[in-house]
């Protein structure tokens, strides 16, 4: 319900948003840093205040939203993807297969992600795309992990075997019988995924990397209200602090709810 | 058992020779060292006589060989920035960032178990409920701003702690560590606390979805039909099973904390390795970047093996041997 | 206490689960003795609420479920009456139970020794060693070959039937009055299972210990027990001596589940089977609930059935029992 | 009363008809083999070693068309593996698997597939073998699908066919498989497996997860079907009631190893093996009262490292020193019945 | 008091070598200027001042003459001789490894003459008026006690040895630096008996830390928290104009297509718009720098016309900075054939200059609002450097810390990049311009001051003109500390302990 709000809220921003948070011809330094319900120079209300540049904080809000979503789930998507399907293949194919892959795993967790990160997008530039891929190479290797762990105890289970025996092309056990079965997991870590990718793209940012400056995401824009903190301009960081928390805790409601919908156990 | 260590020792060779190349590289691709290290009014000349003398005019190929074969002698190279052996630098500051670490592991637990275990012993309750609705608030908080929230109420508002540095350190091992002091202890707990955040969930969770499965066991039954007191039900029978994939999680996360110590580190001028790193990043510092991550695999691995063994001696169904 | 005082006496016990989807009544209505020294058999399908009852003889329905009514009598004093701190001492203690997945009843991360010292130690003041003592001892009675080294294992390194040996040390650890066995060898193999009926039979006739054995395997009970009660849908549907009841069953469920047994059968033949299947619990008819299955269904059946003694000491919860053939047989 | 009749028939053409399933010197073995470092430091003089389960060990088993085979045996014996190389869904680690005469390995395209699809395996466990995310139509009517049996057109008719010859409610189709009961479920299994026209089943310990009642039901089912569509079972359970009922013939496993294979008669009456004699004698029945439980003495070893010579000798009250190291070979003691045992010998 | 005894102080940058000759670097600057004493020092307002030299004058054009301090002894009790400055001079172009040495000061010294124990003559290939401001950057080692001291000897202390006014007592890599007064000093002796020297990189904490009474001094306040600290009663703020001038560097390299810079339908323009003086001019008049400096910086910076500010050797009288005129902007661009303006993206680092990402957004904002459709890119120094360095930009924000004499900003930035003559080393928009370069030579050979002067003044005029960079403002140099603290502030940003003294009774420091 909550989700349901936040992502309308994300698609339509350009619809729905005062200003255009993006269009540098819209904002004013001199409408800078200020406070909660003021009126602008250019004569509207700015409910939720501005930050520096001048920038409606709403619109801001609305449109950052857009940018943390797509890159959270954009990420999380992709990186499950590629995960799953890595992690299905080492599962099934077993052997040497499996041990090229587990050594990917292996050599991907064991490089701190905020560090590959950031090298990739020292290396790559910002951008938004170049997050999404920065946080796809960071992440597939728990996919790759969470799926081969739950491959290879479901593969064992008879119904796979009833498959094998009905002669069933191999791809379509594993994709028809075998994948479906192994996304409850999958679902979990990618809600916890998505909620982290969010949080470290604003880490990126924060680390001065990350999104655009002129169009900030959620994270950005904490990061950049955070050194006004300490002057007392809390609006700045306060109000994306807030719904970048309603957005990740609503992602959380929707994976737990996403699982109960999977799970045939209890559909009607 | 040896087999177990051998097989480790290898992959830990292969892995860390992959991750010097791909660093190497990484590096490469960022940027030109000189750039940013040289004296912006140096001219031509002097830029070139840098080059020279940081070895940055062969072909990186033959400095990666250079670098190997330094590598398997010990000397990982010496830092652009700080003319000190790479190695040194890092072993220099490893213990703080270790002890951060570990304090935080030691909070994450402390604060964790119990909160957790109460959720999964009554899960029912508006208690248990907030503690699960709040566990999701470490996950989503960006630590930068947290950490710096601390520093705003504990140190500037109520005073209570100091507000950055490492303190006062005392010395064990021909090594500083701060938590031998008080006044160490003191700075160390809000960075602890802000590295922690996300543990503590995840050990909360952990803990309540450990609690609650296990609650369901026919052993926990069993143990209730003999009679025995619900506290050693919870804290014997029921404890010592959820602690397996705690202390699993934990462990594997802990090279996760000394990563993302990075950021704590810079907002708590805490003097440790995540700060050296996003500082020679900064100026592509490349000898200390490539021996760090060098470092952090080995400890990676480490930490592994040393989660496996703990593993082992926790859960008496796993054999080594029978580790793949 | 004389030989034929009852160590347990069960009356009307009622046990419902509260859940969101309606109250499930797992044992609803059911009465039986059991006396020193004997055994009696607890018959019945999946779900019919064996095991519902087992716990709730030594008090360990978890919520949502609860007794509902009936008394529990142990040695004369109604359970139902103790606080949890009365029914802890006595369970483990006077009343023991053992699980059915042997697998399952030990803590895999606690050594055998543990498990069993702290079952000592929670209703005896005796120091470490001598509830070691008791320990080693105990195993020893169940027949697990060197003691002292098994006692340092952990229930891994055991098979099955050692593990389910183990449990029965468990219980036996206080000599308890009385052990409710879940179930406890239909996951281990023939030849196991005879070694822990054997080591059952055994225990009843030197210590006295009434037994309460749990199984849906009519022919395990046939070779254990001295009484017998049938379950079905929660309720007991028939009751007394095993002879009686295996050569001359009252209820029409009974004789159809004597009858699908396949050695009752000729070979090659069909069996003689129960037509449908059992119902939820959930939603159980009016009346009897074996009605919809049973080939002598009336319309009076919809009426709650009585369970009368059509003879000393055999009870069947049907209006038109299986006399003819009884008298036949 | 008349289907009593028509039963007789297969035990009377037991052994008579063509072989349908062969196995010759059949061997399954579950290795862990060495990596790299394993194998190093076994040069360096670390004790390891690799571990082998001989899962299934030598067996020779041959099954005639329209015959019921009872494979009986304890748990982790090797059943369940031997079921699984005649159902072509495990290939041997040694030896041959003959259908109708042709190695199953020899053979490739839609030939192979198709002698597999022959033959089918109904599972022991109702809820594990069927896929909880699939509604019962897919279970069913998929592999004839994939595999042209029949078309799209005609999929439901067909799978409603299907669900009432195992004696389900074709209304049923559109739940998932955790909306029936046990008894239901099995017959969804054996509904999918009947649903690729197989003329041969392997039981996998079919019915030991279900009430008696219901255990009743689906045992008349496999007779029913047998009758009708002229199947041959390989039978596989621990409960010697049930086989006793349903074989023409029994074969007993020990540790991977057939010990004694005899009609079922025989084996009820002149059991030769002290192994089967004692499994004979342990199997509560319903007619005994208040009996002398003894039990076989011993644990079951372990398939990994088993006992030389005779598997059994551990716990054979009449275990000699032979015993200890030579194998006995399964060698037949009277027509049609074969057994293993040293003792056979003295005689 | 008691308190006064240990001054801490916090930096914002972290010092990476104790070793003066190692890395030329601020920070390292700093505490050098603390452990060691320069033959020239400057003042606060970076004008030179005696220091181990007490007068210097040239003998013949290519002759200088450097008298040296009397009885000054390093803090090891060595002496201080004309010998020790010979060997210094010997070292600094022979550091090893090192990335970013001052040999460039050392350089144009072709042979070292010691006269006596107290004067050394520095001979040049032609007149070098330079000589002094170059020897200003020079830390001078002793000859024993350095002879053979290598980098590390320098981190770890062992040969932390100099004739400053402080002695290095411990230094914890990346942490702390702990001094303790040198009672021995021949200048004006410490407030403080002991100084702890903390580094915490992030502003915030820095601020926070000074706030929540940690540390008692801090620099490089951020500000955004100026006009929290202007309020605070607890905490005094010390500021100076510094020599920092920040500006926009423009392709001048291409005369075809700039990479940035496309029309208003995202086609490239064939000719790059740059190269007309309109339009730079437009571009410059286009932007309000008072809005910047009051909006952006809070104040903290004061809006500039030309590199050096006022009161500063050869800062040009009169040529203030352009009024911020869009219509006069809109119609130089209709002028150089663009009245509909063209689209642009200016690039810039963010983790460099203060407040650099907003301030290209604010430009970015001003451009756009003359028809100039303006992206921005911020990005991390260490890309952002290189790719300026390859002349990848059309548009950039970058800042320079200037000396103070017009020549280094001239040389560096706006003269033809020519490697013989170690000119333009840091002119990345390739501006190229001989009558500039002309005049540049002409002055750099002029060792009469007053005439140096006027030929810098004329050479910077030119530049401006020509807009051959678009200047913005020069950053003002903020330092805070707790009320009860004086400071001296530097033009030259260097943070350093003997600046630091307890505030006359009553006295503020600002
Ligand atoms: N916690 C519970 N909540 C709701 N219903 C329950 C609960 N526990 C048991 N039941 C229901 O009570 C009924 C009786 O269960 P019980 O376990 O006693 O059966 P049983 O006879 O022991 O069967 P089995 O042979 O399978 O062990 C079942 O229908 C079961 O669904
Ligand atoms: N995939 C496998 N990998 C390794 N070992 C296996 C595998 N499958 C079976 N085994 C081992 O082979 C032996 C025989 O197993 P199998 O399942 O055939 O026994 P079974 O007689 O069917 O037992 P049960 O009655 O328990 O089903 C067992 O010891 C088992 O552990
Ligand atoms: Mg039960
Ligand atoms: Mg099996």
């Amino acid at each position: 319900m909550v989700f349901t709000i936040i992502a309308l809220i994300a698609i339509f921003a350009p619809w729905i948003a005062p200003q255009n948070p993006y269009d540098l011809a819209q904002l004013d330094i001199m409408d800078g840093r200020m406070e909660p319900g003021t009126v602008g120079g250019a004569g509207f209300t700015y409910w939720l205040g501005t930050d520096d540049q001048g920038r409606d904080m709403l619109s801001g809000i609305m449109y950052g939203l857009r940018i943390s979503l797509t890159v959270g789930a954009g990420s999380a998507l992709i990186a499950c993807l590629v995960g799953a399907s890595l992690g299905m293949m080492a599962a099934y194919a077993g052997g040497r297969t499996d041990g090229l892959i587990m050594r990917l795993v292996d050599l991907q967790l064991s490089f701190p992600a905020i560090l590959a990160a950031l090298m990739i997008l020292a290396f790559l530039g910002k951008g938004i795309l170049n997050v999404v891929i920065a946080l796809v190479v960071v992440e597939w290797a728990y996919y790759a992990r969470t799926v081969r762990g739950s491959a290879l105890v479901e593969r064992r289970r008879e119904y796979i075997e009833a498959a094998q025996c009905l002669a069933l092309p191999t791809r379509r056990i594993i994709f028809r019988h075998l994948l479906p079965n192994c996304l409850p997991p999958l679902i979990v870590v990618a809600t916890m995924q998505i909620a982290r990718a969010i949080a470290l793209e604003a880490t990126l940012s924060f680390l001065g990397l990350g999104v655009p400056i002129t169009e900030p995401s959620l994270g950005l824009l904490i990061a950049n209200g955070y050194e006004y903190m300490l002057s007392g301009k809390y609006w700045i960081s306060f109000y994306p602090g807030i719904a970048l928390l309603v957005t990740i805790v609503s992602i959380n409601l929707v994976g737990d709810q996403l699982r109960d919908v999977l799970n045939p156990r209890l559909k009607k | 058992m040896t087999v177990f260590l051998l097989r480790r020792l290898m992959q830990a060779a292969v892995v860390v020779l992959a991750m010097s190349l791909l660093v190497f590289i990484g590096v490469y691709a960022i940027g030109d060292p000189v750039e940013i290290l040289i004296s912006p009014e140096a001219d031509q000349i002097e830029r070139e006589r840098a080059i020279a003398a940081l070895g940055l005019d062969l072909p990186l190929w033959q400095q990666y060989l250079v670098f190997l074969g330094k590598a398997l002698q010990g000397d990982l190279g010496r830092s652009f920035v700080f003319n000190e052996p790479a190695l040194q630098l890092i072993l220099q500051r490893m213990p703080a960032t270790l002890e951060l670490a570990f304090g935080a592991t030691f909070a994450a637990l402390l604060i964790g178990l119990p909160l957790g275990l109460y959720a999964g012993l009554r899960p029912d309750s508006s208690v248990s409920k907030g503690i699960m609705a709040t566990s999701i608030l470490g996950f989503s908080l960006p630590t930068f701003w947290v950490g710096l929230m601390l520093i705003m109420v504990f140190a500037v508002q109520l005073g209570w702690l100091p507000s950055t540095g490492r303190g006062e350190t005392a010395e064990l091992f021909g090594l500083r560590w701060s938590f031998l002091t008080w006044d160490g202890l003191a700075h160390m707990v809000m960075p602890a606390i802000n590295l922690a955040l996300f543990k503590i969930s995840l050990v909360i969770r952990l803990t309540r979805a450990g609690v609650r499965e296990t609650m369901l066991m026919d052993y926990v039954k069993f143990a209730r039909a003999k009679g025995l007191s619900p506290a050693r039900v919870t804290f014997v029978h029921v404890f010592k099973n959820i602690l397996i994939p705690v202390v699993t999680v934990v462990g594997l996360e802990f090279g996760g904390t000394i990563a993302f110590s990075v950021v704590t580190e810079s907002i708590f001028a805490w003097p440790g390795m995540g700060k050296l790193i996003i500082d020679s990043i900064n100026v592509l510092d490349r000898p200390v970047i490539v021996a760090y991550l060098m470092i952090i695999v080995l400890m990676f691995i480490t930490i592994n093996l040393v989660v496996d063994l703990t593993y082992s001696l926790l859960d008496p169904r796993v054999r080594l041997e029978s580790k793949a | 206490m004389n030989d034929t005082a009852p160590t347990l006496e069960v009356r009307e016990l009622r046990t419902h689960f509260f859940t969101r989807a309606g109250v499930v009544k797992a044992v609803d209505d059911v009465s039986f003795t059991v006396r020193r020294g004997k055994v009696l058999g607890l018959v019945g399908e999946s779900g019919s609420g064996k095991t519902v009852t087992g716990f709730s003889i030594i008090g360990l329905v978890d919520p949502p479920g609860r007794i509902a009514g009936g008394q529990i009598l142990f040695q004369g004093k109604d359970l139902a009456s103790l606080s949890e701190a009365e029914m802890r001492h006595l369970r483990g203690n006077r009343i023991a139970m053992i699980f059915q997945d042997p697998m399952m009843t030990l803590n895999p991360v606690l050594r055998i020794d543990t498990q069993m010292i702290e079952t000592v130690q929670a209703h005896a003041k005796v120091s470490r060693e001598e509830a070691r003592q008791r320990a080693r001892d105990a195993l020893g009675q169940v027949g697990i070959p060197s003691p002292d080294e098994r006692l340092k294992s952990y229930p891994h390194q055991f098979s099955g039937g050692m593990r389910q040996r183990v449990a029965i040390a468990i219980a036996l650890l206080h000599k308890p009055d009385l052990i409710i066995a879940d179930e406890p060898t239909t996951a281990l193999d023939v030849t196991i299972q005879g070694q822990i009926l054997a080591e059952a039979q055994k225990l009843c006739a030197e210590t006295g210990t009434a037994l309460i054995w749990i199984t849906h395997d009519l022919s395990v009970v046939a070779g254990l027990a001295d009484d017998i009660a049938v379950m079905y849908a929660g309720k007991v549907v028939e009751s007394g001596p095993v002879s009686q009841v295996l050569d001359a069953p009252l209820h029409p469920y009974t004789v159809g589940l004597i009858g699908s047994v396949p050695s009752r059968n000729r070979r090659g033949e069909p069996l003689r089977q129960i037509p449908g299947m059992t119902p939820s619990l959930l939603n159980l008819p009016e009346g009897c609930a074996f009605r919809s299955r049973c080939p002598r269904a009336e319309p009076n059946c919809a009426v709650p059935p009585p369970m009368p003694e059509y003879r000393p000491g055999r009870f069947a919860r049907c209006i038109h029992p299986h006399l003819e053939e009884a008298v036949a047989a | 009363m008349s289907e009593a009749m028509t039963a007789a028939r297969p035990a009377a053409t037991a052994g008579a008809g063509a072989p349908i399933i062969e196995l010759r010197g059949v061997s399954k073995r579950f290795s862990r083999s060495l990596d790299f470092a394993a194998k190093l430091a076994r040069r360096l003089g670390a004790p390891v070693r690799e571990d082998v389960v001989h899962a299934v060990d030598g067996v020779d088993l041959t099954i005639h068309k329209g015959e019921v085979v009872g494979l009986v045996g304890e748990s982790g014996c090797g059943k369940s593996t031997l079921g699984r190389m005649v159902a072509g869904i495990m290939p041997p680690s040694a030896g041959t698997v003959l259908r109708n005469g042709q190695d199953i390995t020899t053979l490739g395209g839609a030939e192979a597939r198709l002698g597999k699809l022959r033959t089918q395996m109904i599972f022991q466990d109702p809820y594990a073998s069927l896929n909880p995310r699939m509604k019962v139509t897919e279970i069913v009517g998929e592999a004839p699908l994939v595999h042209g049996l029949v078309r799209r057109a005609g999929l439901d008719a067909y799978v409603d066919a299907q669900l009432r010859r195992a004696g389900l409610d074709p209304a049923f189709k559109r739940r998932y498989p955790h909306q029936f009961s046990g008894g239901q479920r099995q017959r969804i299994g054996i509904a999918r497996a009947l649903a690729v026209q197989p003329d041969f089943l392997v039981c996998d310990e079919a019915v030991a997860a279900l009430d008696v009642s219901i255990q009743a039901q689906i045992l008349n089912l496999f007779m029913q079907l047998r009758r009708e569509l002229d199947l041959t079972y390989l039978f596989i359970s621990h409960d010697l009631g049930v086989v006793e009922h349903l074989s023409d013939r029994v074969v007993i496993m020990y540790l991977g190893r057939v010990v004694e294979e005899a009609p079922v008669a025989e084996i009820f009456q002149r059991a030769n093996h002290p192994y089967t004699q004692a499994l004979l004698a342990e199997v509560p029945r319903i007619d005994a009262r208040k009996r002398a439980f003894a039990g076989v003495k011993g644990e079951i070893p372990s398939p990994i490292n088993p006992p030389s010579g005779c598997h059994f000798h551990p716990r054979c009250p009449f275990a000699m020193e032979r015993c200890r190291v030579e194998r006995p070979a399964l060698r037949e003691i009277a027509p049609g019945h074969r057994s293993a045992c040293h003792l056979n010998d003295r005689v | 008091g008691a308190g006064a005894q240990t001054l801490t102080m916090a930096v914002g940058a972290p010092v990476t070598s104790i070793d003066p000759h190692y890395h030329q670097l601020s920070p390292n600057n700093a505490v050098a200027d603390m452990i060691f004493d320069k033959l020239v020092n400057t003042d606060g307002q970076a004008r030179l001042i005696p220091g181990l030299a007490t007068e210097w004058r040239v003998v013949e054009p290519n002759l200088w003459e450097f008298k040296l301090r009397p009885g000054v002894r390093f803090h090891n009790g060595s002496e201080f001789t004309a010998d020790d400055v010979a060997f210094t001079l010997s070292r600094v172009p022979n550091v090893p490894n090192s990335p970013s040495s001052f040999a460039i000061y050392t350089r144009p010294i072709q042979q070292v003459e010691i006269v006596d124990s107290h004067t050394i003559r520095l001979r040049t290939a032609g007149p070098y008026p330079l000589m002094p401001m170059d020897l200003s950057n020079i830390r001078i080692l002793d000859r024993e006690t350095h002879g053979n001291a290598t980098t590390e000897d320098f981190n770890s202390g062992r040969a932390a040895a100099g004739t400053g006014p402080w002695r290095m007592v411990s230094h914890r890599n990346g942490d702390r630096i702990e001094f303790e007064r040198n009672d021995a000093y021949w200048g004006d002796r410490p407030a403080f008996q002991r100084v702890d020297y903390r580094m915490i990189t992030n502003d915030a904490a820095r601020t926070a830390a000074l706030l929540a009474g940690d540390v008692e001094f801090i620099d490089q306040v951020p500000t955004s928290d100026l006009a929290k600290l202007r309020t605070d009663q607890r905490v005094a703020l010390s500021e100076t104009t510094g020599l920092r001038i920040i500006f926009l560097g423009l392709d001048h390299m291409r005369t075809d297509a700039s990479p940035f810079i496309t029309d208003n339908n995202g086609q490239p323009v064939p000719h790059n718009p740059l190269k007309d003086v309109r339009v730079r001019r437009a571009l410059s008049v286009a932007i309000d720098r008072q809005a910047i400096v009051d909006r952006v910086m809070e104040g903290a910076a004061t809006p500039a016309g030309q590199f050096l500010p006022a009161g500063i050797f050869s800062h040009v009288p009169g040529l203030e900075a352009p009024r911020p005129d869009p219509e006069a902007a809109k119609r130089l661009l209709a002028e150089a054939g663009f009245p509909q303006g063209f689209r642009i993206t200016l690039h810039g680092p963010n983790d460099r200059y203060i407040n650099d990402s907003r301030i290209i957004q604010a430009v970015g904002q001003m451009w756009t609002r003359i028809g100039v459709r303006t992206a921005v890119e911020a990005q991390p120094w260490t890309t952002f450097v290189g790719r300026a360095g390859r002349q990848e930009f059309s548009a950039f924000l970058i800042g320079w810390g200037s000396n103070p004499e017009g020549s280094h900003p001239l040389r560096n930035l706006v003269a033809t990049a020519d490697r013989e003559r170690g000119w333009g080393a840091s002119n990345r928009g390739r501006y190229s311009n001989p009558e500039l370069d002309r005049m540049i030579e002409v002055a750099l050979g002029e060792l009469d001051d007053a005439k140096r002067e006027k030929l810098l003044q004329d050479a910077q005029r030119l530049a401006m003109e020509d807009v051959a960079i678009i200047p913005l403002h020069i950053q003002t140099n903020i330092w805070a500390m707790r009320r009860g603290l004086a400071h001296t502030p530097r033009a030259d940003e260097l943070t350093r302990a003997q600046d630091v003294r307890p505030a006359a009774q009553g006295g503020s420091a600002r």
